[in-house]
């Protein structure tokens, strides 16, 4: 008896807080995203502490990548946000490209039509990203029509690409120094007007649904109600944990890389970047979970704009593909930094002047934007740690790599 | 049936609860316990209303159904204390909580 | 109420009208031996009536009732799923479920018979004896409901004089075994799933109280029956339109009972987002089933208590639902709110607990008190349900009515799309 | 006396209750002692029934069952943890506990068995069969507007401090 009750004091002076829950959310759990595991730390349903781990689905890309070609690395960029893989190639090869040309005495130029695709495709590529983001956060919050909506759009998009690729998730389309041309559409051939009038269908057809969307859940009461006021990222806190893309918009600082250091041809468009402001109608604070979502569904609307300036002028003539006998950058090093749907992209190469890099490493911005949850989600609840999961919208295949 | 079977199904539930509190080492099973001991008194107060009153007057019952109500106050209050004890001490076993000073 | 008795007396026994014989709680247990005694009996041989074993007779004569009751009653949440699957299929731009039988109307039976067959997984570190014994306890509380919803005049299994409290008791036990069946999965989620359900169970019940005891206070009467039999003058004689205080009482109603059987938006039991599945996380095979096939039944059940209760039960005032003693008319009521029901499902987001409680306590609760405060000022004004006073109270619903949809109106109208940047 | 349906009814309702309020004080498993409580509580609630007390049967059913045992239950699920020590470690002072409690509690029982025995008069009273008319209508009378207005009005009050005081006393301190 004497032993036990030691043994018990000890215990209670490990455990100071005797109504303390340990669960592990994850890795497999419906609304985690894939295999994030959150180990909370629960007061009943009060998160003292929510603790990611990460790491479930690493794959050594980076390592990986110091064995193979620059084009070979490609695909498996792919594989980093797979929602967004269009986004993913072309942050690569935008590194590569500007890797190339370091060296004075090299010079190649994508061509222009290549310029224009990548713009287009990506463009549409973001749309997908985040239809996916509305769908299921919709799902994470409770409603799960719109998750369906969400996928019926997706599928025309993903046919889209398919057409154009040959691939619905993976597509390893942009190539560096142009696209790919595994399904050729010749310039001015009816093929290419086909294909451009399909998207115009598309877009005519998708942007009066955003509205709609934003009937069904946006400004839904139950759904403001759970999202709005819930997380706030100061903008303090966004950027000093790095948070980019529509997190760092969310949180009121308006910046966005394709407008802020245009690359490719993004400076001969027009496009608002939208930022959070404060909604009293609804409740919403700059930095709040709604926020940080309403900025995706305000992005779709502005890629509409750039794909539909796009149409409009109509595809540029000439190859897609520059003419590059192989991919052999110079001695050096580079990052270089793209919008992806989820916020800065970055690569960083180091070539040693062989045809494979000698370090590469990507910076995500899911990896930064989910190292803001555990501050983010103190003393909430936990509904509340799914809320603010779906609204950083992470993709573990990126914060893994 | 007669009166007697409800007034010994009531004396062994009596007899039980009376049991419980006597030897449960829970401050929880020592509330079952008392649960016990105020239901079959309850039995009781039904049982002679049924068949010692006359039958319009229903008062027994009416007994019965305060005495509920007294056990839902009663549990309410002995299970907020046992939380504020738990808490405190770790343990709701009446045996350990033998400070008085919190 | 028709002397059931005089029926059983006089001893030509129509089924077709009192099969199922309405019968008091003073009355227990008589109803199945009179039937033997003066319909079966009598039409027996001689030597057989005089040693007929009345006892043994009367308890296979519950029992066999008891066994339609509980064959039939479980078809309802068969066709309820397949529905429910349609209607989220409609609500969603698809089909649905195509290929099991036409328009995939056998699917729910073929998801029935693969669930029988699948492994009855029971969690090794759990509670074993309750972990069994959870599905059965849910089941039968969810069931035991039935036993006094008037479908019809006739058609019902017992009308209590304390119908409405009764149900009342026994959907109250099902929290219990919500509880077993979270806490014996040894299951972090299941047990957060059924605490979850426990205090939004118990916390919802006061409101749905509250909100009966208007209708009790002007029906003056517990019974199911007597209820219904208060709204036989036409559709204003439903006791939704009898005060203005009933017609919110009937929402508050219907929301929290929404939020008893765990519905969305009040799904947070079950909330596959947050916490898998909620209770049943661990379970699988048929006691899956039987937790499924309560829900369902229990979803039928509120609607059917909320259409005895406010929408007039049986008494359909509608021209040609009085075949069957206005079974139909009771049936398509309630099917309509159990489509309202799946509509606001796969329409609305869920809330987090502490807005539930909210919304239940200091929303909910201070309105039904202050629902019960006017039906009883408005029983005084008018003791007796008149023209007038109907009129009275239309007149004030529906201008209450014209009142919030133009607040509601003005309010969308001054919002303007909250456009960033 | 007669066996009939009745009784066998009745006799199954009271083993219910007797069996299962028997596990609620010996089983050691304080979850199962309380689910065996909800048993309990439903076989008395039966046993209302044959006293033609239905409403107070429902009352049981809907305080006891829906609300004091779901209270019971969280209480031991809020402080689960180390609650039933092994069997193992009985002291020699919880072995004197039992022995005694059970003397204490049979020698009730005895007593209250003589008591039974031996009361005059309605001892033997037997149940007739006779319908009462509706209870509700009679308790709600003599609640409300009989002499029970007084008793009632004060077990309000005393809800509503038992109510606030559990509020208080189970409020979470805040910690510094």
């Amino acid at each position: 008896m004497e032993n036990t009750q030691q043994t018990e004091s000890k215990i209670i002076e490990l455990k100071p807080f005797a109504d303390e829950m340990v669960v592990n959310m994850g890795p497999q759990h419906p609304s985690t995203h894939g295999v994030l595991r959150l180990e909370l730390r629960l007061d009943g349903e009060v998160v003292r502490e929510a603790i990611p781990h990460i790491g479930y689905l690493h794959r050594c890309f980076e390592k990986h990548s110091e064995n193979l070609s620059y084009p070979q690395i490609i695909p498996f960029t792919d594989r980093m946000d797979y929602v967004a893989a269009m986004n993913q190639n072309w942050g690569f090869c935008l590194a590569v490209e500007k890797l190339m040309v370091l060296d004075e005495s090299k010079d190649f130029e994508v061509p222009e039509r290549a310029e224009y695709l990548r713009v287009l495709i990506c463009e549409l590529n973001r749309i997908a990203s985040h239809l996916l983001s509305f769908g299921t956060y919709g799902m994470d919050i409770g409603a799960f029509t719109p998750f369906l909506y969400a996928f019926r759009d997706r599928e025309r998009l993903l046919l889209l690409f398919e057409k154009i690729c040959g691939a619905r998730l993976t597509y390893n389309y942009i190539r560096i120094g142009g696209v790919s041309e595994i399904i050729p559409i010749e310039p001015g051939s009816i093929a290419e007007q086909n294909y451009l009038d399909e998207i115009e269908q598309f877009l005519d057809y998708f942007e009066p649904l955003i509205d709609q969307y934003n009937e069904l859940l946006t400004k839904n009461s139950i759904f403001t109600e759970r999202t709005t006021g819930v997380a706030v990222m100061s903008a303090e806190m966004a950027l000093s944990y790095g948070a980019t893309g529509p997190n760092l918009r969310g949180s009121g600082i308006d910046w966005d890389l394709r407008r802020d250091e245009p690359y490719s041809i993004y400076d001969r468009f027009d496009f608002d970047v939208p930022v959070a402001v404060d909604v009293p109608e609804l409740g919403a604070v700059v930095g709040d979970c709604w926020s940080r979502y309403k900025i995706r569904m305000d992005e779709m609307k502005e890629s509409i704009r750039i794909a539909r300036q796009i149409l409009a002028e109509g595809l540029p003539d000439g190859p897609v593909m520059a003419d590059l006998k192989a991919v052999r950058p110079p001695k050096g090093e580079i990052y270089f930094r793209s919008e992806a749907p989820r916020g800065e992209l970055g690569f960083y190469i180091v070539s040693d002047g062989t045809p494979k890099p000698v370090r590469l490493k990507g910076r995500s911005p899911c990896f930064s934007a989910l190292s803001a949850l555990q501050e983010l989600s103190r003393g909430l609840m936990v509904a509340d740690i799914i809320a603010i999961i779906g609204s950083i919208d992470i993709v573990m295949g990126e914060v893994d790599r | 049936m007669t009166l007697q079977h409800y007034l010994v199904i009531s004396a062994i539930l009596f007899t039980l609860g009376i049991f419980a509190v006597l030897t449960r080492r829970n401050a929880i099973s020592i509330l079952m316990g008392i649960e016990l001991i105020l239901n079959s008194c309850n039995l009781n107060f039904a049982a002679f209303s049924r068949f010692v009153t006359p039958p319009a007057d229903i008062s027994g019952q009416i007994i019965a159904i305060f005495g509920i109500v007294l056990a839902a106050a009663e549990a309410a209050v002995f299970l907020a204390i046992i939380l504020a004890i738990y808490r405190e001490f770790g343990s709701i076993r009446p045996n350990e909580v033998d400070t008085l000073k919190g | 109420m028709p002397d059931f008795r005089a029926m059983f007396a006089n001893s030509d026994f129509n089924v077709s009208e009192g099969f199922f014989p309405n019968i008091n709680l003073q009355e227990k247990l008589n109803w199945a031996e009179e039937f033997i005694q003066n319909v079966l009996i009598p039409r027996l041989p001689e030597a057989v009536a005089a040693h007929f074993p009345v006892e043994l007779g009367t308890t296979l004569v519950m029992f066999a009732c008891a066994g339609i009751f509980v064959g039939v009653v479980p078809l309802l949440p068969l066709v309820l799923v397949l529905a429910e699957r349609k209607v989220a299929a409609r609500f969603q731009n698809r089909t649905g479920p195509m290929r099991v039988g036409p328009w995939g109307t056998l699917q729910t039976l073929a998801d029935g018979i693969k669930l029988i067959f699948k492994e009855d997984f029971i969690p090794p570190q759990g509670d074993r004896l309750l972990f069994l014994l959870a599905p059965y306890v849910i089941f039968a509380c969810s069931f035991a409901v039935f036993a006094a919803i008037p479908f019809s005049q006739n058609i019902l299994v017992s009308d209590f004089n304390i119908g409405i409290f009764y149900i009342m008791a026994i959907s109250s036990v099902i929290v219990m075994g919500v509880i077993m069946a979270g806490w014996s999965s040894n299951s972090k989620w299941s047990l957060l799933g059924s605490l979850r359900s426990a205090a939004q169970i118990v916390s919802y019940e006061i409101p749905l109280g509250l909100s009966i005891l208007t209708v009790v206070m002007l029906v003056e009467s517990l019974s199911m029956t007597e209820i219904v039999a208060s709204q036989s003058n036409g559709v204003f004689s439903w006791l939704i339109f009898r005060t203005p205080f009933t017609f919110i009482a009937f929402f508050i109603f219907f929301i929290s009972a929404i939020a008893e059987v765990n519905r969305t938006p009040f799904d947070l039991p079950e909330a596959e987002s947050e916490i898998v599945a909620g209770f049943h996380t661990e379970y699988s095979g048929m006691r899956f089933a039987l937790f499924f096939i309560a829900e369902y039944a229990n979803m039928f059940a509120v609607s059917a208590i909320a259409v005895t209760l406010f929408l007039g039960g049986w008494e359909g005032a509608l021209p040609g639902f009085d075949i069957l003693g206005g079974m139909p008319g009771f049936v398509i009521k309630t099917l309509a709110l159990v489509f309202l029901m799946m509509w606001l499902r796969w329409t609305l987001p869920r809330l987090r607990v502490d807005q539930l409680m909210n919304l239940c306590w200091k929303y909910f609760i201070p309105i039904a008190f202050f629902n019960i405060l006017g039906t009883g000022i408005w029983g005084l004004i008018f003791p007796e349900d008149t023209l007038v006073s109907i009129t009275i109270s239309c007149t004030i619903i529906y201008s209450g009515l014209i009142a919030a949809y133009a607040i509601a109106g003005r309010v969308m109208a001054q919002k303007p799309a909250p456009q960033p940047s | 006396m007669e066996f009939t349906l009745k009784t066998f009814i009745f006799y199954g309702f009271a083993l219910m209750t007797v069996s299962s309020a028997l596990l609620v004080v010996t089983v050691r498993n304080i979850v199962h002692a309380a689910f065996s409580l909800m048993v309990t509580l439903f076989g008395i609630a039966g046993l209302y029934v044959f006293l033609q007390a239905d409403f107070l049967a429902a009352t049981q059913v809907i305080v006891y069952v829906g609300g004091i045992l779901v209270l019971i239950l969280f209480g031991v699920m809020m402080t689960s943890g180390r609650l039933e020590m092994p069997s193992q470690v009985k002291s020699h002072i919880e072995r004197g506990q039992l022995l005694l409690g059970g003397a204490v509690a049979l020698a009730l029982f005895m007593l209250l068995l003589t008591v039974i025995a031996n009361t005059p008069a309605w001892k033997n009273r037997i149940d007739d069969g006779t319908a009462l008319p509706p209870t509700t209508e009679r308790i709600g009378e003599l609640i409300l507007n009989g002499p029970f207005l007084l008793p009632f009005e004060v077990v309000s009050v005393l809800l509503l401090v038992a109510l606030i005081g559990a509020a208080l006393i189970s409020r979470k301190e805040v910690r510094d």
